[in-house]
């Protein structure tokens, strides 16, 4: 296949244990891209997610990332060559201040970028607001925000955002996107993501995927990302 | 100067006390406080540093240089246990206690075996001071200086250095420290490592001033659990004031109604700053200062 | 409240059943292991096969089992209070201590004549349950949680044990019994059994096996069908996430006192029978060593299921003594090691373990991973 | 109508962060009622002070004309309240089955009980998942688990916070025909949402908190309009 | 009968007390060894049956019953500390059998199915206690263990103090496992004291020396348990245990040709021993005494072997000198040393008392010959008068 792409998974499959979730996923990003996956609840796209950051180890298939393979590679060594992950559920480190939730941030980017927390405040000046505010009591959108502010610091090339809108205020929702719209283009960091939030798929994504059971079933044009409809259809039952 | 030698006296008193539940809880703050591991061989980690401090001085070593090597040592048997066994067993603390008693049972019972059943200490070093019409050993005023610099030492590391930062997250949500870029099993590694150098450490500083034999270790055991907890979650906010308390508590017990009320009321003050604050310290000084 | 529901079935038709019926069948249910015909099959044969055991076997082994029974109610209680409560009790040993000094004080001074032992085990049990509930109150009232229960506990027993230790002197004693210190108390008769013909003395043989065998199996099932019971239920959600079963309604806090009460009773049974296996009941039973034990003999066992916990009580006991008998100085550091091992190869307990392979043989299931 | 719910000059600060300033609010019976607003404007707290998880600095809350301020959370659940958290607080170890007994089983029992629980099961898809353990289902599966257990019990008040959060906007919309059945039975309703879509489909009236105070109320048409709703929450109409 | 004769040993080989008995263990083989090369008892060998009873009371429970009921031995050696001992104590006598108790503790045993040569309180303080008032003066401070031996002690020493004519300034009382003593080390200097007794037990006490060394207390020191049991003379760094005066009815320092001889056959057979301390020799007179009374009653019954112990002599020549067993009490007379740790932490022997028998229990009414109250008696409640 081309090797350009940013990310490259080839029959992926993988889960809990002895339980599969993914059946053989297919899918590339090039380089700047923003892709995103969608699908009903519990088809597997946060185990994907997962399993391309590392967390998860999968049973066959190939993920190659900036055209190395990196299908047997730590989590950690994958941040640090610049894999950022977003989980659903934010997970910030909740006893941990802001600041020191975005300074864990650093230990990704260490030696290939200095920490721009300038940028991140930009983007989200709660951030700064609540630095010594410990985590665990921000609201929940502010969590997410922290979340996303955390994997930036690291200057990623690719990012894994697990839907960042969900319990975000649709001002935010829409702030995100525009940031997050910005920072690619800006740093031309490749997204992926996934969501259910209609406005935030077609305002966001250039092109997307579907799942179904562990697969992905479609593969949706840029023209058919931004009609709602075909959007809607496939994730209606 | 009759009073300013009672007010030495029992600021000695507190001192002592003192120095010895923060030097005694120190290692199993971080091991506990920092990995939630309920390191119930803490006590063998302070024989360990004890013994080797007292084999080392022995040997011709410089007093401050065998404490050093007896914490070293522990620091290093730490690490090769955390990773034989405790590496297992993050997130299952109760199962942390079973592994980890039974680690004691074996150095324990392996030092008795191989080492015999005591061994010879070393004598404490400077000797007495006299103030008024009594004396005081010098070395118990080293020790309770070591306690204050330790709690300095510490606090500065975990929330002033990128460390401290990186290795409460890691402890705190391993997975997303994982997927953070973090190498979580190098901070595991060296943050029981440091426990466990701690307890050496704490072993090395009562070696010359104990009996050398291969249950040592369990004299410090109640003290240094029951200052970490009554600290609380946040154990460098809330063991230093948790010692100073339990201290003063129990050298004025102790002064008043002799040792039995002293260990007693220690345990009784326990049961009762837990209710009373049911957080512990922490929880308590974190509200008062918002 | 409104009559039509959108969940509640509109009036079903009432459960007829007996009570005892309803508790009979709680004898399975999601919070115990083993059902169908097969597992009460294999309980069955156990407990014949425990039943007929003395027939084959000489006065001291038997003796010994006794013994072994007597620990297991004390690892039951507490794998109530910690497996499905959630609460690690660090202090079983302090309702231990208490119930068997009870035990003694009370039949030093009364004698054991008219079965007044038994009475004595009551009262002392009653006890060890009652100081448990003041206990229970006084920590789950006052919010305290976690590793504080622990440290809390452990603080209690470790008090008793000081205090009980130090009342060596004359001047400790409650009517004839010499409380007598660390060395212990002793000199109270073991229990007995009225009996035409002259009085049965229990001693640690076939007799007093037989009887703790009953209150075992009693015990069990007893703990069975409370477990599985709406209380069970509760008590177990409780440990998975207090804040929500509170915010379902349950008060919290009364449930998981009343398993500590529960725990506490069960260690004073223990503790009461103890005293009069032996005959002796001293401080160091309520020390860290001896408080650290039920933990290990639970955790080794299992403790998420009551049928794992007392298996591996029985299983850590002979373990534990064989070691002792056959290793010599070496038995320490193998018993370490066991313990070690068990923790890194079989996390949720040996017998557990076991339990569950062998259930999973049977029946195919969905069931990933903790 | 009668009053279900009545909070007056409700405060709550923690530190220096205040959560509920001066709230005044009530609630009829048989209302549907959202509370929107920005991220860390106090809902999730405001509902917390509810259910009596903190306790209030100031103020008084009335439910059913009983004044349960200082009472304790699961009494004022025992009268009549239920409540979906923001993140979903499902007994992790239970079985789907386990979780939804749990939490029926307090006014439930026997042949009743098993009857609920399998419909709810039913309505909740998660059917096929019953005997699995609840922590290892998929975040949104765990949502529906948790709007399961607030829901089958038929409360009073019912309280959800985000209920839809991480669902597909088909789902969204089936969860709010539920609403709309429950509250047709005069359960009332008071949920957090931040999707407009979903607020349009079942709030008859909409309550907007902005830095724990009150900052507007009235017809979900009245606050898209309303231009401070739009700034501090909504954003500029769509690009 | 004609099988060997089973010799049960129950002794802390680890856990708290393993310091002080593993000699035990040893001195008992080395007996066992001399017996059996020289024939053995009447005959028959001696076979030992030996348990790790690990310092744990339960484990003297279990191995007591296991011995008596099972390996069915002839006699057990058994316990360290005394409530080990109270422990096995009723199972001794549910089943009848005869345990000998090896140990220095603080006396009152009246039981008949129990022998003990250990040293007892009114051996060691009626000599120590009136040479120590007389040599540094009369004001005594006592620091004891706050237990049975420490407590029971402090009684004996307040007694003698105050029929010596003496005043008492202080008693401490100092719970098991505590091992800080800054505060009792006041307390001592606050007072006027000629000597401190120290009643001390176990590891985490002992740090108490090192502790008051390194304040300068400078006190003389009376015991009746250190270096005849722990040898902390020997653990310590010199010179913390400086003028520790201890009455003991042996240890390996004993400069007679029979101790010599004893430390040289017990070095010969178990080379790497620490210490040979006083329960080591009590425990290797009590196989002599055993063997001497089986012989004598031409069988191991006990009502036979207690019908000799009745007839009053039953004496041994062993490395302490000459001992004998006391009919009423089966309690051991002993020769008592008084020895005094200099600052190289040397041993001397300003003075020996020669035949010290264990006097109190028969005086105050025990008397195992005529019956058997299996009870433990102290001064403070002594047996009942009848
Ligand atoms: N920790 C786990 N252990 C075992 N199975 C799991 C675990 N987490 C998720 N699963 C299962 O894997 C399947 C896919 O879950 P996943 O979280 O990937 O779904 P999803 O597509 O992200 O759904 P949602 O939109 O609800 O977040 C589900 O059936 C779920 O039950
Ligand atoms: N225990 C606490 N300690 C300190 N601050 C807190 C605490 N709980 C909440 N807060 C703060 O109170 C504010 C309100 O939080 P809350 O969770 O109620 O917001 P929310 O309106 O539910 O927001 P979201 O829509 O993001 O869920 C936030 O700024 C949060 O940081
Ligand atoms: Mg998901
Ligand atoms: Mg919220």
């Amino acid at each position: 296949m081309n090797s350009g792409a940013v990310l490259e998974v080839v029959g992926l499959c993988g889960g809990y244990g002895g339980e599969t979730v993914l059946q053989g996923v297919d899918l590339a990003i090039a380089p700047g891209e923003i892709v995103a996956v969608i699908g009903r609840n519990g088809v597997g796209k946060s185990t994907l997610m997962r399993t391309l950051a590392g967390l998860l180890r999968p049973t066959a298939g190939r993920i190659l990332f900036d055209g190395r393979d990196a299908t047997a590679e730590s989590a950690d060594r994958r941040a640090r060559a610049g894999v950022g992950y977003i989980p659903q559920g934010r997970d910030v480190f909740p006893s941990l201040t802001v600041r020191e939730n975005l300074m864990v941030g650093e230990v990704a980017g260490a030696g290939r970028s200095t920490p721009d927390y300038e940028a991140v405040h930009r983007f989200f000046p709660i951030l700064k607001e609540r630095a010594r505010q410990r985590a665990g009591t921000l609201s929940g959108g502010q969590q997410q925000q922290l979340a996303i502010g955390r994997a930036m610091i690291g200057a990623p090339k690719l990012m894994l955002l697990d839907e960042p809108s969900e319990g975000i205020q649709p001002s935010i929702v829409k702030d995100i996107a525009r940031n997050v719209r910005a920072l690619n283009r800006q740093t031309g960091v490749a997204v992926l993501l996934v969501e259910q939030n209609l406005d935030l798929i077609v305002s966001m994504a250039e092109r997307g995927y579907v799942m179904e059971k562990g697969r992905v079933v479609a593969s949706l044009s840029r023209e058919e990302i931004t009609s709602r409809d075909a959007v809607r259809r496939h994730l209606t039952i | 100067m009759e009073l300013a030698a009672t007010l030495f006296s029992t600021a000695y008193q507190f001192g002592d006390a003192f120095a010895f539940l923060v030097i005694s809880c120190a290692g199993l703050a971080v091991i506990f406080g920092m990995m939630g591991v309920i390191n119930l061989a803490h006590g063998e980690f302070i024989m360990c540093g004890a013994y080797v401090t007292a084999a080392t001085a022995r040997a011709g070593l410089p007093l401050p240089l065998a404490i050093l090597c007896g914490a070293l040592v522990a620091g290093l048997v730490g690490m090769a246990l955390e990773r034989a066994v405790i590496r297992h067993l993050y997130h299952r603390p109760l199962d942390s206690i079973i592994a980890t008693w039974g680690v004691s049972l074996i150095a324990t019972q392996g030092v008795l075996i191989v080492l015999g059943s005591t061994m010879q200490g070393v004598g404490t070093p400077l000797g007495g001071v006299a103030v008024g019409d009594r004396s005081y050993s010098l070395y118990r005023l080293v020790l309770m200086g070591a306690a204050v610099a330790l709690l300095a030492g510490l606090y500065w590391l975990f929330y002033r250095t990128r460390f401290g930062v990186v290795a409460r997250a890691t402890i705190e949500r391993p997975q997303m420290a994982r997927a953070l870029g973090v190498d979580t099993r190098r901070v595991y590694g060296l943050t029981f490592g440091l426990g466990a150098a701690l307890a050496g450490l704490a072993g090395g500083l009562y070696a010359p001033t104990m009996t050398m034999v291969p249950t040592m270790g369990a004299t410090f055991m109640v003290e240094s659990f029951v200052t970490v907890v009554v600290g609380g979650a946040d154990i460098f906010v809330g063991a230093a004031p948790a010692a100073a308390i339990l201290a003063a508590i129990r050298a004025g017990l102790t002064a008043w109604y002799g040792q039995l009320f002293g260990q007693i009321g220690l345990l009784v003050a326990v049961i009762v700053v837990i209710r009373i604050l049911p957080g512990g310290l922490s929880a308590f000084i974190k509200r008062a200062r918002r | 409240m409104n009559d039509a529901r959108t969940f509640a079935p509109e009036a079903a038709p009432r459960d007829r059943r007996s009570g005892l019926a309803v508790w009979l069948r709680r004898l399975e249910g999601p919070q115990t292991m083993g059902r169908g015909s097969l597992f009460w099959l294999a309980a069955g044969l156990a407990l014949l096969a425990a039943a007929a055991y003395p027939q084959f076997s000489d006065d001291y082994t038997v003796g010994n089992a006794a013994y072994f029974l007597v620990w297991t109610f004390m690892a039951m209680g507490l794998g109530v209070v910690w497996g499905y409560g959630g609460a690690l009790s660090f202090g079983q040993t302090a309702f231990f201590g208490l119930a068997g000094y009870a035990y003694g004080v009370l039949t030093i001074n009364v004698g054991a004549a008219y079965g007044f032992t038994w009475l004595a085990l009551i009262l002392s049990v009653a006890l060890g349950g009652a100081f448990a509930l003041l206990i229970g109150y006084f920590m789950f009232f006052g919010r305290i949680r976690g590793v504080f229960i622990g440290i809390v506990t452990l603080s209690v027993t470790l008090v008793l044990e000081t205090f009980m230790a130090q009342t060596a002197g004359p001047q400790w004693r409650i009517g004839e019994a010499r409380l007598n210190g660390f060395n212990g108390m002793s000199g109270m008769p073991p229990l007995t059994l009225p009996w035409p013909g002259g009085d049965l003395v229990l001693y640690p043989g076939a007799q007093l096996y037989y009887a703790l065998l009953a209150m075992v199996a009693l015990c069990y099932l007893g703990l069975r069908m409370l477990l599985n019971a709406p209380f069970g239920n509760v008590l177990v959600a409780i440990r998975e996430n207090p804040e929500r079963a509170e915010m379902l309604g349950y008060d919290v806090r009364v449930y998981q006192m009343l398993a500590f009460g529960l725990g506490g009773a069960l260690a004073g049974l223990s503790g009461a029978l103890y005293t009069a296996w032996g005959q002796y009941i001293t401080p160091s039973s309520m020390g860290l060593t001896s408080a650290a034990l039920p933990i290990v003999w639970v955790a080794v066992g299992g403790r998420r299921d009551i049928t794992a916990t007392l298996l591996g009580t029985l299983l850590v006991l002979t373990a534990f003594q064989q070691l002792t008998i056959y290793g010599s100085q070496y038995a320490l550091v193998a018993m370490g090691a066991l313990l070690l091992f068990t923790v890194l190869l079989a996390p949720d307990g040996v017998v557990y373990t076991a339990m569950e392979r062998l259930g999973r043989l049977g029946r195919p299931g969905r069931r990933a991973g903790r | 109508m009668t009053e279900i719910l009545r909070v007056a000059g409700l405060n709550k600060a923690f530190g220096g962060v205040t959560v509920a300033r001066d709230i005044d609010f009530a609630l009829e019976a048989g209302a549907m009622h959202c509370l929107i607003g920005p991220n860390g404007a106090g809902k999730s707290s405001f509902f917390r002070l509810l259910l009596g998880e903190h306790a209030p600095d100031s103020g008084t809350i009335t439910f059913r004309g009983e004044d349960i301020t200082r009472l304790r959370p699961f009494q004022r659940i025992r009268r009549g309240m239920s409540v979906k958290f923001q993140v979903p607080g499902i007994f992790k170890a239970l079985s789907v089955r386990q979780n939804l007994e749990v939490a029926f089983q307090n006014h439930l029992h026997g042949a009743d009980l098993a009857a609920t629980v399998e419909r709810v099961l039913d309505f909740a898809s998660l059917g096929d998942e019953a005997g699995t353990p609840a922590g290892v289902l998929s975040h949104g599966q765990q949502q529906w688990l948790e709007i399961g257990m607030a829901v089958g019990v038929e409360p009073q008040l019912l309280l959800l916070d985000e209920p839809t959060a991480g669902m597909s906007p088909d789902e969204t919309r089936r969860t709010g025909e539920m609403l709309h059945a429950l509250n047709a039975r005069g359960i009332t309703i008071l949920a957090v949402e931040h999707d407009m879509a979903f607020v349009e489909q079942i709030a008859k009236r909409v309550t907007v908190l902005h830095f724990g105070a009150i900052f507007a109320e009235g017809s979900i048409a009245e606050m898209i309009a309303h231009e401070g709703v739009q700034r501090i929450y909504l954003g500029a109409a769509d690009e | 009968q004609d099988g060997p004769i089973r010799i049960g040993v129950l002794e802390d080989q680890s856990g708290d007390f393993a310091a002080a008995t593993m000699v035990k263990v040893h001195a008992i083989e080395l007996a066992a060894k001399e017996i059996n090369d020289a024939g053995g008892i009447a005959g028959r060998p001696v076979e030992l049956v030996v348990y790790d009873t690990q310092s744990d009371n339960r484990r003297y429970q279990e191995f007591m019953r296991r011995v008596l009921q099972q390996d069915k031995v002839d006699v057990v050696f058994a316990g360290f500390s005394s409530a080990s001992r109270e422990a096995y104590r009723p199972i001794v006598n549910q089943f009848d059998g005869l345990a000998f108790y090896n140990n220095q503790y603080e006396g009152g045993v009246c039981d008949a199915n129990m022998i003990v040569t250990g040293a007892v309180p009114e051996q060691q303080f009626s000599t120590l206690i009136p040479w120590m008032m007389e040599t540094y003066g009369p004001k005594v401070y006592t620091l004891a263990a706050d237990y049975n031996f420490g407590q029971i002690s402090a009684e004996w020493v307040r007694q003698i103090v105050a029929e010596n004519g003496g005043e008492m300034v202080g008693e401490e009382f100092i719970p098991l496992g505590v091992s800080q003593f800054s505060q009792t080390i006041q307390n001592i200097q606050a007072t006027d004291a000629d000597f401190v007794v120290t009643l001390l037990v176990g590891a985490a006490q002992a740090s108490y020396y090192e502790q008051a060394a390194s304040a300068d207390v400078g006190l003389p020191m009376a015991s009746s348990v250190n270096v005849g049991q722990g040898y902390e003379h020997k653990r310590f760094t010199p010179p913390s245990l400086k003028d520790m005066y201890v009455t003991t009815n042996y240890i390996e320092e004993i400069d007679t040709p029979a101790s010599k001889a004893f430390v040289e056959k017990f070095r010969a057979m178990f080379p790497d021993e620490p210490y040979i301390n006083q329960e080591a020799a009590n425990s290797y007179i009590a196989m002599n005494l055993y063997k001497q009374m089986v012989e004598r009653a031409g069988s191991t019954d006990h009502d036979a072997i207690r019908a000799e112990l009745g007839k009053g002599d039953v004496c041994f020549d062993g490395p302490s000198g000459n001992v004998c067993l006391d009919p009423k009490s089966q309690h051991m007379s002993h020769t008592i040393f008084l020895a005094k740790v200099e600052a190289d932490h040397s041993i001397a022997f300003p003075t020996v008392w020669e035949n010290i028998a264990p006097y109190w229990l028969g005086d105050a009414g025990c008397d195992l010959t005529k019956n058997d109250p299996s009870a433990q008696y102290t001064p403070s409640s002594p047996p009942p008068a009848n």
